[in-house]
């Protein structure tokens, strides 16, 4: 569904991502667990056209979509939740939902769109009038996962979802996750807490220092002794 | 200094050497009209190189500059009028006039924790308002202007810096050296580094023991002083001023224009700049003249045009592009 | 006595809102785009020619010249940001400040060389009543403009605050990497904010046309008298910029009744000064 | 052992939200000390409170025997604290050198032997040779080592360190714990740092202090705290054991 | 050179930046007075140079016109610039013509290359107070009371100055209230207006520039306040040809005392036949103050020339110096300088509008209408 091949990408001279390619299969989740600064977000930002690569094309379904604006992107049906959640917090919980669905593959769908996030989060449903800045974090986190379900993706790119929500609420969060992916959304998952994704994911990626150096099924790289010893402290 | 020589690149050593030559010797080839240009030029490089300081180096951006021109000229023609005391004691009184002015703005401003397009309408602010207070000054006469005697008779009376165009040139000229030195010092000393810190990353210079505040207070303070020189160079060389003239927002503008477009934080850009404003003006008069289209208006409205194509095109300003192009890409800041 | 003083302050008032919504125009334009227009009153007197302009050619009264100025100025913007202005956001102020300061230049010196230095007037036919209300004479004109300038922001309001598009245009104001995230369409939001800003400045420029005449030499000192306004108000607050043009109006006129004129604008800076200094996010900002 | 940093019973509050919550801690002089604990834990937090950057709401910081809470982050350091940044503020237009320099500037007036420190410490950290680069060019883990190298260039007394092996591969990780011991030895250097490679810290800290939703949860020697049950769970991650 | 047949004169006038109006308006006057020169065998070529109203651009092209071969230089309204030009004309000793700049000090600072056809602020605030006196008499009015409202600019003060110590031996019959400065930037000017309208004055004395003037008045009328006359003691403002258009009617019967083209004079006749096909949208009524006061300065100019037979500098400024021109433009005269090179002969007029335009009044002899005041009331205007 998605392939990126081989991108090189650039903040000024310094380079963050060095010859990356994942492929990501429709209805599948994919982790990719590193380290901080590895380049987790820069690649789902250059999958987002919000960076351009210096080299390589990212294809989806089909088109060649290197290079296009972040707008053109969503439309094409990739969403993303991102790191820090981004919600706009002076613009209500209701406006933040609805601005998601100016795309056009999303407008004429707003009414429906709305219906369902509100019944996968009734809190936002509750909290509909309210500035986004006053929610508590978890809060905020439903609220970015419900405003790009708004865009009506194909593919959803969540990135570190669990940041900073305690343990409760990430359990909370990784099981919506999983009920997206098993209605239908393709998911590409970034995440710190390796041990967690990685028993989520059908397949994963590890990236360090902005390139892949391991690759494999979930379950298979959390067997890894790499793997363990790196991330997970043994 | 010596220190500076020894690691400038000795194409650069050259290059300034010649210089300096041909400028010194100059007066005995060139006509009136260019040494007056180059006179502009110098005093712009000078005053220029004074900004720099305090944005390219330290960057707090100030857009009122020219209230330091104002107060430096006006006190040390009122030191001279009614004090009789000449401009290079009067000088002394101008700094420091200017220098408690910048400081005030400065600890307003900095202690307060106005920065960027806030700390700049500050400034502007000062000058206006000191505009409008020098207007209704009787003791400088007020919106009527203030007069120095331009008498034949006291001409070559240097002390008192009346003298013809040729002393003024020199004067000018060793001002924009001598700022163009001062910075590269500067810039090489303690403080400089500091000031770059300050500018690259408040929060970051603050972790390494850098007190921010006392860093740019000094920026402030030296830059307003040294403005105020040039503020005595243009009232001795004009002979009058008007509040509405010195203390103009147009004023600090023409003042900046130099550095930003020359190259901010370097110690050419301010020199190089002034070398391409001043004359670019007086070329599109003299283009405009030439080809009958001297309507008013027309030169400015192509030098509002060069203005945007320069910005466009080299954002950080013409002297490390051409630093570049010289292959001293290095020795650019 | 104390007629003369609420005389004085309605007069305040009334010139201080139509100075509101061409300051209106630049808060928009900073609060969304991050790029301080220094062109503002320039663009602003672009206006009041082009009103004048119509009333010569058309005896179009510039209260409704007001619409198609507007609309006008709107294409204005979104051309010049979409061609000129784009690449400088996000770059450092002294840079976009040059960009501007040379679009202010031009915008004078071509009107000077089109219209020539002397000032026009709109010679409307109601442009010497004025109304008696007891001890109250306010000019026609004056709450006319007042009365359209209101009028004006509040359709703004109403956009910013009731419409989509407007809720995306501040979603970029918020967050403008979250609105990068949700495929917001930036360039054309951005195009689209400066378009409404300079739609504020066209109309502003059709009500201040009521109130002054133009001449090329207004600019620099309205881009000026727009700053001050928003810097008080609170840069980039809608509510802020009337509030900050009301504030301005009635303590210029309080301070020329009371000490002298020749010093008002002197308080003007003054105020400017002090809320710089006591709450430098404007009045109505907010701190960030 | 004299003790050089105390904390005590330091709180900070964001909107709501408790981010470091009546901590209590001290580190001997000549100590390393790290600080671990999930994302948002507050370690941060904690050494924004201890640098300057944040005033603390509540409790006090000792260090060398005099209150340092409440001082400028620019006094603090001018008594010999010096700090990394967990993300990296490098100046970015300025070479690898002169953003050292700045550092070496702070006790040193004379710009040559400032200069000269500059050097030493930029070797000592494996970046001689990319001295004249301008920052804004290096990688994360150079940026990283120049994050350190510009903070032991103020010749500090106690150094603190957020996530300085972040990012590097295991043999740099090493280089860099070979770096900081040999510091620590040879200048008798105190180092507190907050660190998630359990590697690095494993390797290098005589005490751990864990911290949990701004709290302390546990306190002592490395491998004692890794096997602390609260710790497994809250941090290593119950999967992880099992 | 020295035997040149015609004389070659730079015009620097302030055509673009703030004092654009007036610059512009000198620029009509130079730009028809070679033709009207020749008629009077004057041979002259001119230069014409905008100096933006920025005295470093002044200074420059004095400069540079000077190394161009220009023999003379005329100019440039604003005193700043003047003065910077001064300063080069001085040193390069090219005589400097001064058409219109009032600042004291410019024959004051010693300058010895420097003539001034133009009368001093004082000059002509004591001129304008003697012509409102006769104004006042002539029409057996009795204004009580005025207030003086001027512009806070250099001209506007000067004037101010000249007022505070001549008003008070003038012998006016009116005592002043309360003198009122305001701000040259200012954007309006209803708060003045109202403070005004508070003192209850019978008369207004205005000191304006151009745009102000209307401003002011339009307020008035706007704010029901009707003096018994606008009467200016020597500034522009009331008699421009946009003061005529905004206001209509209620621009008439404004008077100002200022220098004015004499209607009898041939030189001035023969300068508005040239204006008329020149300017179709100008009048020279309205322009003849800056027109005739540039053309005389070149007069001046070529006058000197012509007996001095020589472009040389010193020798045509010793012929420039003992100018004696009898038929000349402005009402007075004869053109002469005194030691400073100042003109003391030029005195003001009184110009009352009538009709929405600029009429002399008095003196007597020179006058084609007789004044009027008070004013009509604003209302039934037409
Ligand atoms: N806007 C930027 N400008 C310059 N460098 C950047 C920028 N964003 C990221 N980088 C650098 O690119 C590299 C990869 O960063 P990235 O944010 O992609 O890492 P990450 O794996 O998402 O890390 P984290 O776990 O901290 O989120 C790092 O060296 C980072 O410092
Ligand atoms: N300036 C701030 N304003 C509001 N909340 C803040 C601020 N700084 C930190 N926080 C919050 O405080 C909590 C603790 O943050 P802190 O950065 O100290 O964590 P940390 O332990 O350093 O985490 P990490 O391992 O990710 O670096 C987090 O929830 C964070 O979002
Ligand atoms: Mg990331
Ligand atoms: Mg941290």
């Amino acid at each position: 569904m998605l392939s990126v091949c081989d991108i090189d990408v650039f903040y000024g001279d310094a380079q963050a991502l060095d010859r990356v390619s994942i492929d990501v299969e429709e209805g599948k989740i994919v982790a990719i667990v590193g380290a901080n600064g590895a380049g987790k977000t820069s690649l789902i930002r250059t999958i987002a056209g919000m960076q351009r690569p210096a080299r390589g094309h990212i294809t989806f379904r089909g088109a060649d979509i290197t290079g296009w604006p972040s707008c053109r992107v969503c439309n094409a049906g990739i969403g993303q939740v991102a790191e820090g959640r981004q919600v706009f917090p002076t613009l209500t919980v209701r406006e933040n939902l609805e601005v998601a669905a100016l795309l056009p593959r999303a407008r004429g769908k707003l009414a429906h769109s709305l219906a369902r996030v509100f019944a996968m989060f009734p809190i936002l449903a509750e909290r509909g009038r309210q500035p986004a800045g006053t929610l508590s974090g978890g809060e905020q986190q439903m609220l970015a996962i419900g405003r790009c379900l708004m865009g009506r993706p194909d593919l959803v790119m969540f990135d570190e979802p669990s940041l900073g929500l305690a343990p409760a609420l990430v359990q909370e969060v990784l099981k919506t996750i999983r009920e997206l992916n098993r209605d239908g959304l393709t998911c590409v998952l970034v995440e710190q807490n390796v041990a967690v994704s990685l028993r989520l994911a059908d397949r994963a990626y590890v990236l360090e220092n902005g390139r892949i150096t391991l690759s494999g099924a979930g379950a298979e790289l959390l067997a890894d002794d790499r793997v363990r010893q790196a991330y997970l402290g043994m | 200094m010596i220190e500076l020589w020894r690691i400038a690149p000795p194409r650069g050593r050259i290059v300034i050497a010649l210089a300096l030559a041909v400028l010194l010797a100059l007066p005995l080839a060139a006509d009136r009209y260019v040494i007056s240009v180059l006179t502009l030029i110098f005093y712009f490089a000078y005053v220029g190189q004074a900004w720099n300081l305090m944005m390219g180096y330290a960057g707090q951006l100030s857009l009122g500059h020219a209230l330091y021109v104002g107060v430096g000229g006006y006190v040390a023609a009122l030191m001279w009028l009614k004090l009789g005391i000449g401009p290079w004691l009067g000088v002394f009184a101008a700094v420091a006039a200017a220098a408690a002015f910048g400081a005030a703005i400065g600890w307003l401003g900095f202690r307060f924790g106005i920065a960027g397009v806030y700390f700049a309408l500050l400034t502007i602010a000062f000058a206006e308002f000191t505009r409008i207070g020098f207007d209704h000054l009787e003791l400088t006469g007020g919106a009527a202007g203030l007069f120095l005697p331009f008498e034949e008779k006291r001409i070559g009376e240097w002390w008192n810096l009346r003298g013809g165009q040729l002393l003024f040139y020199y004067l000018g000229l060793a001002l924009a050296a001598g700022a163009a030195l001062l910075v590269a010092l500067m810039a090489r000393s303690r403080l400089g580094y500091q000031w770059r810190a300050v500018r690259e990353d408040e929060t970051a210079a603050r972790a390494l023991g850098i007190d921010a505040f006392a860093v740019k207070m000094a920026a402030v303070v030296i830059s307003s002083g040294m403005t105020a020189v040039g503020g005595v160079f243009y009232a001795f060389y004009y002979n009058n001023l008007f509040p509405s003239q010195v203390f103009e927002i147009s004023r600090s503008i023409e003042l900046i224009l130099a550095p930003i477009v020359g190259g901010l934080g370097t110690v050419f850009g301010p020199v190089i700049g002034a070398f391409v404003l001043t004359p670019l003006g007086e070329g599109l008069t003299a283009v405009t003249g030439r080809f009958g289209i001297n309507a008013p208006g027309v030169k400015a409205v192509f030098y509002g045009v060069v203005l945007i194509v320069i910005i466009s095109a080299m954002p950080s300003g013409v002297w490390p592009r051409l630093a570049a192009l010289f292959g001293l890409k290095d020795h650019a800041r | 006595m104390w007629s003369i003083y609420l005389n004085v302050a309605v007069q305040g008032v009334l010139t201080g809102l139509v100075y509101g919504l061409m300051a209106l125009g630049l808060s928009v334009i900073f609060g969304v785009v991050r790029v301080v227009n220094f062109a503002h009153g320039e663009f602003a007197v672009v206006a009041m020619y082009a009103a004048y302009a119509l009333f010569t050619a058309f005896r179009l009264d510039p209260l409704w010249a007001l619409l198609p100025l507007a609309a006008l100025f709107f294409l204005v913007g979104y051309g010049l940001q979409a061609a000129l202005i784009n690449p400088f956001v996000g770059r450092p102020e002294h840079e976009q400040f040059i960009l501007l300061v040379g679009v202010g230049i031009i915008i004078v010196n071509v009107l000077l060389i089109a219209f020539g230095p002397d000032s026009r007037p709109v010679n409307l036919s109601y442009g010497f009543d004025s109304y008696e209300i007891g001890p109250l004479i306010v000019d026609k004109p004056r709450v006319f403009a007042a009365a359209a300038a209101i009028a004006v922001a509040a359709a703004l309001f109403w956009f910013f605050r009731r419409t989509r598009t407007g809720a995306a245009i501040r979603a970029c104001a918020d967050n403008l990497v979250g609105a990068g995230v949700v495929g917001l369409n930036v360039k054309r939001l951005f195009a689209l904010t400066f378009g409404l800003g300079l739609a504020c400045v066209g109309a502003a420029g059709a009500l201040l046309v009521t109130i002054a005449d133009a001449a090329p030499s207004l600019g620099p000192a309205y881009t000026l008298l727009a700053f001050i306004i928003v810097i008080i108000g609170g840069l980039g607050s809608m509510a802020g910029a009337l509030v900050g043009g009301v504030l301005i109006g009635v303590s210029e006129a309080l301070a020329g009744f009371l000490f002298a004129p020749s010093m008002k604008s002197m308080f003007s800076f003054a105020l400017l000064i002090a809320v710089l200094v006591l709450r430098p996010q404007g009045l109505l900002g907010q701190r960030t | 052992m004299t003790t050089l940093l105390a904390a005590a019973n330091l709180s900070k509050r964001f909107a709501g939200l408790i981010a470091v919550n009546q901590v209590s801690f001290e580190v001997a002089a000549g100590e390393i000390f790290a600080v671990i604990g999930p994302n948002g834990a507050g370690k941060t937090t904690l050494f924004a409170m201890i640098a300057g950057a944040l005033t603390p709401d509540e409790g006090t910081v000792t260090f060398a025997g005099a209150r340092i809470d409440g001082l400028t982050s620019d006094a603090v350091c001018r008594r010999g604290i010096a700090r990394t940044f967990q993300i990296v503020r490098p100046f970015p237009a300025l070479s690898v050198e002169d953003n050292v320099m700045i550092g070496a500037l702070l006790r040193r007036a004379d710009m040559r032997s400032a200069r000269a420190h500059a050097r030493a410490i930029l070797e000592m950290l494996d970046l001689a040779d990319k001295r004249a680069a301008t920052a804004s060019s290096l990688t994360l883990p150079d940026r990283k080592r120049l994050e350190v190298a510009r903070a032991l260039a103020t010749d500090p007394k106690l150094l603190l360190l957020d996530e300085v092996m972040a990012g590097l591969r295991p043999t740099e990780t090493d280089r860099m714990v070979a770096i900081l011991r040999k510091l620590n030895r040879d200048t008798g250097m105190t180092i507190l740092l907050i660190e998630h490679v359990m590697r690095a810290v494993m390797a290098l800290a005589s005490r751990v202090l864990v911290l949990h939703h701004g709290a302390a949860i546990a306190h002592g020697a490395p491998k004692d705290v890794v096997r602390d049950p609260a710790v497994i769970a809250s941090y290593l991650g119950a999967e992880a054991v099992g | 050179r020295a035997q040149a047949k015609s004389l070659k004169i730079a015009v620097l006038l302030t055509r673009s930046g703030y004092l654009a109006p007036a610059g512009q308006s000198c620029h009509r006057g130079a730009l028809i007075a070679p033709r009207v020169l020749a008629d009077y065998g004057h041979q002259v070529d001119l230069v014409h140079v905008d100096v933006e109203s920025n005295p470093d651009v002044a200074r420059n092209q004095a400069e540079r016109v000077i190394n161009d071969g220009v023999d003379v230089v005329v100019g440039a309204f604003d005193s700043a610039c003047t003065l910077a030009i001064a300063q080069v004309c001085e040193q390069r000793q090219a005589p400097l013509v001064v058409n219109i700049a009032a600042a004291p000090a410019l024959t004051e600072q010693g300058y010895r290359f420097l003539v001034r056809n133009f009368p001093t602020g004082s000059q002509i605030a004591v001129n304008g107070l003697a012509r409102i006196k006769a104004f006042i008499e002539a029409t057996k009015a009795n204004p009580k009371t005025a207030v003086f409202l001027h512009v806070n600019d250099t001209f506007g003060t000067a004037q101010r100055q000249a007022m505070d110590r001549l008003l008070p031996n003038a012998g006016m019959p009116f005592r002043v209230l309360e003198s009122i400065a305001y701000d040259p930037r200012a954007q309006d000017l209803s708060v003045e207006v109202t403070k005004i309208r508070a003192l209850k004055p019978d008369l207004v004395l205005v000191v304006t520039r151009a745009a102000d003037a209307i401003k002011l008045v339009r307020d008035m009328v706007r704010q029901r306040f009707e003096p018994m006359g606008i009467i200016s003691p020597g500034a522009p403002g009331l008699y421009d040809e946009e003061f005529y258009e905004a206001l209509g009617p209620l621009a008439d019967y404004h008077a100002y005392a200022v220098p004015w083209a004499n209607p009898k004079s041939s030189m001035a006749q023969a300068l508005e036949k040239a204006f008329k096909p020149a300017y179709p949208n100008y009048r020279f009524a309205v322009e003849c103050f800056n027109v005739g006061f540039t053309f005389e300065a070149l007069l001046v100019a070529a006058d000197g020339f012509k007996r001095a037979g020589t472009t040389n500098g010193a020798e045509l400024m010793k012929a420039i110096r003992a100018t004696n021109i009898k038929e000349h433009i402005m009402i007075g005269g004869p053109i002469t300088f005194d030691d400073k090179g100042q003109n003391n002969n030029v005195p003001s007029a009184m110009v009352q509008n009538r009709n929405r335009a600029p009429t002399v009044v008095l003196p007597a002899e020179d006058a084609t209408m007789a004044p009027v005041f008070p004013m009509p009331p604003w209302q039934g205007r037409t």
